[in-house]
């Protein structure tokens, strides 16, 4: 494997540097039906699950074909959805702000041959690679993080639990038949990259124990007035401390009873998931609402973390079966009380589930 | 043969949603096979030790990846998050593991043209592995080894006008709803305020200069498609200020069965005949909505703009004309005192180019916050602890009561002393004249 | 005034001593009528404002005349409401909760004769005695605490501003127009040494300047630490302070911009009046509620505060012309939103109104 | 001709509310005139002087008097609030002030021959001015000298069979609603567990032993007449677990308009006919009451007792007959952290003498809070800062969703070692086998 140059000049790094340009302009990408009409919409329908059409001023239509994404995706399944946007589409497409994927087309009766052309596709593996869904009053992707893919803080993976909850889930995707939007989020861990702190059903990676220190290296490898810096409860101090050989060095002290595992100070180690529910996002009738944590601890069990998706599917039929028309999943357990929602998704409540966060003075 | 076994990873091939295991193996075997004749610039089995690697995630419960130090492209300071892995000897081919973020096109449209571009040069210098997209918004390139960086640099600037996305303590890469393009309820161009500030803030957004980082997000309505009241620094949400446009016909054809409540959304399940009144006017948070024979009527002044009503009845019911977006600040993840949502700070402003009322707000929030924000402290967490009113000095906005939910009920009110009739300075002398000891 | 010993020897202090013996039991005071059905009441009925029955299962019936008190009394006052309890009552009488007199009858006809007793009584510079009213959907007493009278922290008086309001609001203590019930408070500090934070309009005396130092005499007057310590927001802190003498004393530094003017630490001067309002106690309907500050300062305007008394009169209107049956204030603020609470009202928002309140971490 | 001129105070003579100002005016008059020839113990001008000082702070705006150091009786660390004029040449009569407080009955029942008793002490040996009663529920009687204190304590308790109440970092004097002794809604008996716990705890009550104050308020049911929940330590408020008991017959009364709603507690308006829909039904906070014909159902299960139903139809209504009461713990007034409501943590126990359960549950409360609670640190405070499980372990109670408005936003949990598998310590080289530096 030859290095191949692009014409960078390492020595030279300012030359022809061209810096600050920005993204590419949005409007060089809108399918024709969209340069001509936006602004102009006047509503849009649903066709069936996973299918929706919008109606223009001008009596244009657009129909928006979603499939489901894996967001991790490889070039040649980008290619496979490029060949398939030439094919039916003109050549353009677009993600959702939750990692779907939205074929558009022009007129009706291209809607059909997409649809069976995207659900005939399918991994060797037996899953489906394009399942059209993810609309109106049912489930849509689960936004999440990197996990065990990328990142060095993760308490979980991201990719494999959001594969087996969407699994047990796909039914839902599929359909329409909640109250109203259900989000499932995932982060890996309390860094939250994402909106799991205002999820319908959020999936939290958390650690439960302390950091390890390592005295030998800990000088070396971070900054020690940025760990203590980092600490929300405090609980790090600075700390001499002699090595096994002898030696002193610079080092930390954690005190354990006042560390919430939050992981900013220190790579640690994985522990399992929290289940929070009832937040969302939206503005609709009710302001938005932070999730909040209804199961304390499961432990992480790959490859199909049975227990996590097991939980899901009780709150979500749990919800599906009481809660009325239009009311979001934190609505609902607000009209029912928190009572009922622990009996109605038969969880148990401990004592975890009371707030104690001291506050930061502490 | 694959080069690793990966027994657990194989069960998520499995079931009906789209597999990422055997995406990456899709990957691997391409590369193995390398139809293209690509001169892969990264080793060819990437993939192979990326599921290697995971697997032994797997099998430990933990991750196999360390933190990655300082590693990016000349003269910038985010855009590259570097990542190396624990076990670089079992795994060699991901030693080197860091992500490019590169910043996406508003609204998410490509062209299949360009995404080939985009996928010919992340196969040839870097995993073939991609996240579309990540959290914040950006493309993700998941994977490549340090003396790539620059190179893909060079060629997406020169070759796909393309530039790098935020990472750091700078301006992160804003991202927009879909609005005007696709959208019958967007009451201003995300796309467009969304570029504009993208690049007005083109130093800001690479250069770190900030105390930590700060996301902007551009949500055409309030129905928050993008999430931007929960998770950016400055929350873009659409609004208007006059009155929601009523078809009265439409409305009577919803009443009537005609048209489908809430564009079918419901379609799944059968949920009886359309209510009117138990379905809108009854769930109005304001209560603004009423039945006035067959005319809905709508108190406007009262309305809240929620959206339930208009989404329920797409067709009968429009935003209304005098359009512009509401400016709300402060939202983040809870590290370290806890999530925040975002909170109103302008109820209204015209969204019009060249946006020089909005930038004139952004950059004094900018000035207050480089100037007294901590050493990573949010834009949320430096308004808790400096306080709203101190916001409403430095923006030179008049207090209203739509910025807070409700008054303050504790009366702790620090007064300043030029508030203070006669100051703070008194003469214990004089007061001993009248109070003795 | 010559010395009269009790039987007490200061010598001797333990000497025939009485101690823990608590208070009288409640059951020696009970009226009759009380004792006989007390647990056994079925119900209530108002026949006139400041009156109401409560009829018992054994078919006896209690009226209850309620009245107006200044809770400072004079103990002339206390045996005027002897004489007129012996004249009417049998000689019992009991007091609420919120400082009114209530004298119960057991027979209807006993009622019109004692309330135009009651009525007929007024002291000489023409205010009523013993005005009859505060039930039911009204205006009843105001809850207030010492002020001018006795504290040495208030920031307004407590007896002269509680009697300019009550002046104010005297109709509705003697009607039963508004929606629901509407508790007015007072407390003379921050203390507030009442319910005051949780009335649907309460008057609260506030000061606006740090504490004045006595450097000279602090040592000797405080404790230094404990005020240190008193303080929420850690502005006190230890100084050595020079004499203009010369003399050096341990005293204490204010940090002005930091203080909150609570009063904690020190004597303070008196500034003003916060008005809050929309709080309340019951769990009627809606759970309890903080009242929220609605006017950040009014001056203290002896003896009528019109300021004051003027601003409560405006909310009482505006909630009662705009209120629905039931609502409490709190909730009607909700219902209609506070931007129209301050327009109805016609108060001001001012940034005060704000919550700004600093983490005691600061 | 008065002793000091008052043309501010003479002001508040006039309007229709009492005025305290006359009042106290009376007593100096009565003073002066003596017709009992009484041994005044404590200047005979006293109240004069009050007038006087009252005045001078009207006219400079504010308070007169000083903290009044430590006062009162022998073996007793409460009772006595003292208080100096820091104007004693001009206001002799009132030089010395202290107020002291007497525990008052419970439901402020009084017979006129007891409260005369109090009077003539009072007159003997104090201004003759009192409060009826301070916001915690005492008799205050409002000045006298030091001398004087003892005299009043031996008078008392020898002949009035009446002790002191609290003040101080001790329990302060319990106070009741009016309760059983004449309301329908009452689900316990106030004024017994009131006097129990008081005559129980006596010691707490008059020797300071807590970090700071503490108080009791009883309840009989959620109407909240004494306050409870916004103030007191622990809130003892009335409850039932069985069904609200419904009498059809009234309730067709109600809404035939032959009873008047809440009582006739609206009468001063035209309200219109009584609609038990739209009053009752539609405002029920958990919307478990409907009419099934010419029945008014409820479903009791999801009642929360607020009380509502019952306050607008008190005879078709009754509280059920399985009663007891709650236990809400830590209201406490704003200082320092700002005010608190008080929080559940006994949803339901019985109120039976001699009241054990409840007992145990206090003092398992004050051991924890005597134990950690600092100096000046309210049980809600301590509440706040070692976080409301510490209380549930203290107390031995199980978690509960009703102890909580809703479970925690945040997912900081703080884990016990003793609960995750393994505990703490691991071993870094054992880590480092599978985990490259
Ligand atoms: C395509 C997308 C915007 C984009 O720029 O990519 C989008 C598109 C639409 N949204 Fe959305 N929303 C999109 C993410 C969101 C999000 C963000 C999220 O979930 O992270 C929210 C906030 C969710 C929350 O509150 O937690 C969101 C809350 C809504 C709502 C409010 C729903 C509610 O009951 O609270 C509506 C109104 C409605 O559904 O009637 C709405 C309505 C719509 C409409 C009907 C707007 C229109 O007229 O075109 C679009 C089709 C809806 C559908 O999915 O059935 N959209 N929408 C996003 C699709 C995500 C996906 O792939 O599934
Ligand atoms: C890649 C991404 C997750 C993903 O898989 O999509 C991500 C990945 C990381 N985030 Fe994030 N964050 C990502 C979006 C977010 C979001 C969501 C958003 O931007 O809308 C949030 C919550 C919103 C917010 O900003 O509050 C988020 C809140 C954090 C935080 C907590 C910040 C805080 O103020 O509390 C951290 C911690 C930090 O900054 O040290 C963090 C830190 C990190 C780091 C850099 C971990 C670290 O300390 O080194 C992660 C690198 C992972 C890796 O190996 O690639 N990430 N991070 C997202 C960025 C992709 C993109 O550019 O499109
Ligand atoms: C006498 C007294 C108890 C006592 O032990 O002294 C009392 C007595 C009654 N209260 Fe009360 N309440 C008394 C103070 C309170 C308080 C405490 C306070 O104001 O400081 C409250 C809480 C107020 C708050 O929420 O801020 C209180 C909230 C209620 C309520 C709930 C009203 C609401 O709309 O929220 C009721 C129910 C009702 O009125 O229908 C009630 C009902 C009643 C009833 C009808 C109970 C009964 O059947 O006897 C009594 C006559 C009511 C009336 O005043 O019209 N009582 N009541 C107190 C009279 C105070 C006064 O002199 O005016
Ligand atoms: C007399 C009384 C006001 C009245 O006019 O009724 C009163 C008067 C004082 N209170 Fe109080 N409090 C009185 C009921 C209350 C209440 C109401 C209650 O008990 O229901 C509260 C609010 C509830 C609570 O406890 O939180 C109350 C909260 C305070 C506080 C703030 C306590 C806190 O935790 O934040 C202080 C400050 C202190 O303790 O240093 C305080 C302190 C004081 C002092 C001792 C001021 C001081 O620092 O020396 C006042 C003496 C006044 C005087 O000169 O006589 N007083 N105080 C009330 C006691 C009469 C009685 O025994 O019946
Ligand atoms: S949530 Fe945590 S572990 Fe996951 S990507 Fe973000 S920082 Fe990494
Ligand atoms: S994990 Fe978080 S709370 Fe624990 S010591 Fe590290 S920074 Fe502090
Ligand atoms: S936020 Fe509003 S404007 Fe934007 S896509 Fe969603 S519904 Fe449309
Ligand atoms: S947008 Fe919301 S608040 Fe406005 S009328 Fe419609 S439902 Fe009511
Ligand atoms: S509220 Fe303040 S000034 Fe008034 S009596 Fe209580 S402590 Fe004294
Ligand atoms: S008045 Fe209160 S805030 Fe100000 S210095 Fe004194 S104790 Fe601190
Ligand atoms: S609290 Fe309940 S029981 Fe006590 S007086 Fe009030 S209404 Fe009656
Ligand atoms: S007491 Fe309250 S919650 Fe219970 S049925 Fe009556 S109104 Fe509803």
């Amino acid at each position: 494997m030859a290095f191949i140059s692009s014409g960078y000049n390492p020595k030279e790094p300012m030359k022809d540097r061209i810096t600050d340009i920005g993204p590419r302009k949005y409007d060089e990408f809108y399918p024709p039906v969209i340069a001509k009409n936006k602004g102009k919409w006047l509503y849009h329908e649903y066709l069936q699950p996973g299918v929706y059409v919008h109606v223009s001023e001008t009596g244009d239509e657009v129909y928006t074909v979603r499939v489901g994404g894996a967001r991790l995706m490889s070039v040649s399944h980008i290619r496979e959805i490029c060949e398939i946007a030439d094919k039916h589409c003109g050549g353009y497409i677009r993600f959702t702000t939750r990692n779907n994927i939205e074929f558009m087309v022009d007129s009706k009766d291209k809607v059909q041959p997409l649809v069976d052309d995207l659900m005939g596709r399918k991994f060797s593996g037996g899953s489906y690679k394009f399942p059209v869904g993810g609309t109106g009053a049912g489930i849509t992707n689960i936004i999440h993080t990197q996990g065990w893919i990328h990142c060095h803080t993760p308490a979980t993976d991201a990719s494999g639990p959001v594969k087996a909850t969407m699994d047990v889930l796909f039914d839902d995707f599929r359909d329409m038949r909640l109250p109203a939007h259900l989000r499932v989020s995932l982060a890996c861990c309390l860094n939250m990259c994402g909106a799991v702190h205002c999820s319908d059903i959020a999936i939290l990676g958390y650690h439960r124990k302390p950091p390890m220190l390592d005295h030998e290296y800990l000088d070396k490898m971070c900054e020690i007035p940025l760990a203590i810096a980092a600490c929300p409860t405090a609980a790090i101090k600075p700390a001499k401390v002699e090595l096994p050989g002898g030696e002193k060095v610079n080092s930390v002290a954690v005190n354990n009873a006042r560390c919430m595992f939050c992981g900013n100070c220190y790579t640690m180690w994985g522990d399992g998931i929290v289940i929070m529910a009832g937040g969302k996002v939206s503005n609709r009738i009710s302001a938005p609402k932070f999730s909040k944590v209804v199961v304390a601890f499961l432990p992480n069990e790959p490859p199909r973390w049975p227990k996590t998706t097991e939980t899901i599917k009780k709150i979500v039929e749990a919800y599906a079966n009481d809660a009325r028309k239009y009311e979001r999943l934190g609505e609902w357990a607000e009209r029912i009380g928190w009572e009922r929602f622990f009996e109605k998704c038969e969880l148990e409540f401990t004592h975890h589930l009371i707030d104690d966060f001291r506050d930061p003075a502490f | 043969m694959p080069k690793h076994e990966t027994p657990m990873l194989d069960q998520l091939e499995t079931g009906p949603w789209p597999s990422f295991v055997s995406d990456i193996k899709q990957e691997a075997a391409s590369r193995a096979k390398n139809e293209r004749n690509v001169e892969f610039q990264i080793p060819e089995d990437v993939c192979d030790d990326l599921l290697g690697v995971l697997e032994l995630s797997y099998k430990h419960g933990r991750t196999h990846w360390k933190h990655g130090g300082i590693v990016g492209v000349f003269g910038y300071g985010g855009g590259v998050i570097g990542r190396y892995c624990d076990q670089p000897e079992m795994f060699p081919g991901v030693a080197h593991f860091h992500t490019m973020r590169v910043n996406q096109p508003g609204g998410k449209f490509y062209s299949t043209e360009y995404l080939r571009q985009l996928c010919d040069l992340w196969e040839f210098r870097g995993s073939g592995i991609t996240n579309m997209h990540g959290s914040t918004g950006d493309i993700i390139f998941l994977g490549t080894t340090t003396p790539q960086l620059e190179e893909i640099f060079y060629e997406m600037t020169h070759n796909l006008n393309q530039d790098l996305g935020g990472s750091g303590s700078n301006l992160r890469t804003p991202s927009d709803c879909i609005g005007q393009a696709r959208c019958e309820y967007a009451c201003y161009d995300t796309q467009a305020l969304c570029y504009d500030l993208t690049q007005t803030y083109q130093d800001e957004l690479h250069r770190p200069a900030f105390p930590y980082k700060f996301k902007f997000k551009f949500d055409g309505c309030p129905n928050c498609c993008v999430a931007s009241i929960a998770r950016a620094d400055i929350s873009f949400i659409g609004t208007w200020r006059d009155d929601i446009r009523i078809d009265q016909e439409a409305v009577q054809a919803y009443i009537g069965g005609e048209l489908k409540p809430n564009a079918g959304a419901h379609m799944g399940r059968d949920w009886g005949p359309f209510d009117i009144q138990k379905e809108v006017i009854d769930l109005c948070p304001t209560g603004c909505m009423w039945m006035d024979g067959k005319e809905l009527k709508i108190d406007n002044k009262e309305c809240t703009r929620c959206m339930h009503c208009i989404n329920v009845m797409p067709r009968a019911l429009r935003i209304g004309n005098d359009r512009g977006l509401s400016m709300l600040v402060g939202a983040k993840a809870p590290i370290l005192d806890g999530a925040q949502m975002s909170t109103m700070l302008v109820p209204f402003i015209k969204a019009e180019e060249p946006y020089d009322d909005i930038k004139e707000i952004i950059e004094k929030i900018w000035d207050w916050w480089m100037e007294e924000g901590k050493n990573r402290e949010r834009l949320g967490e430096l308004m808790k602890r400096q306080g709203f009113q101190k916001l409403l000095e430095v923006t030179e906005l008049q207090p209203d009561p739509r910025m807070v939910q409700e008054p303050r009920s504790n009366p702790y009110i620090f007064w300043k002393e030029e508030e203070v009739e006669g100051g703070w300075s008194r003469d214990i002398n004089e007061f001993r004249k009248y109070h003795q000891r």
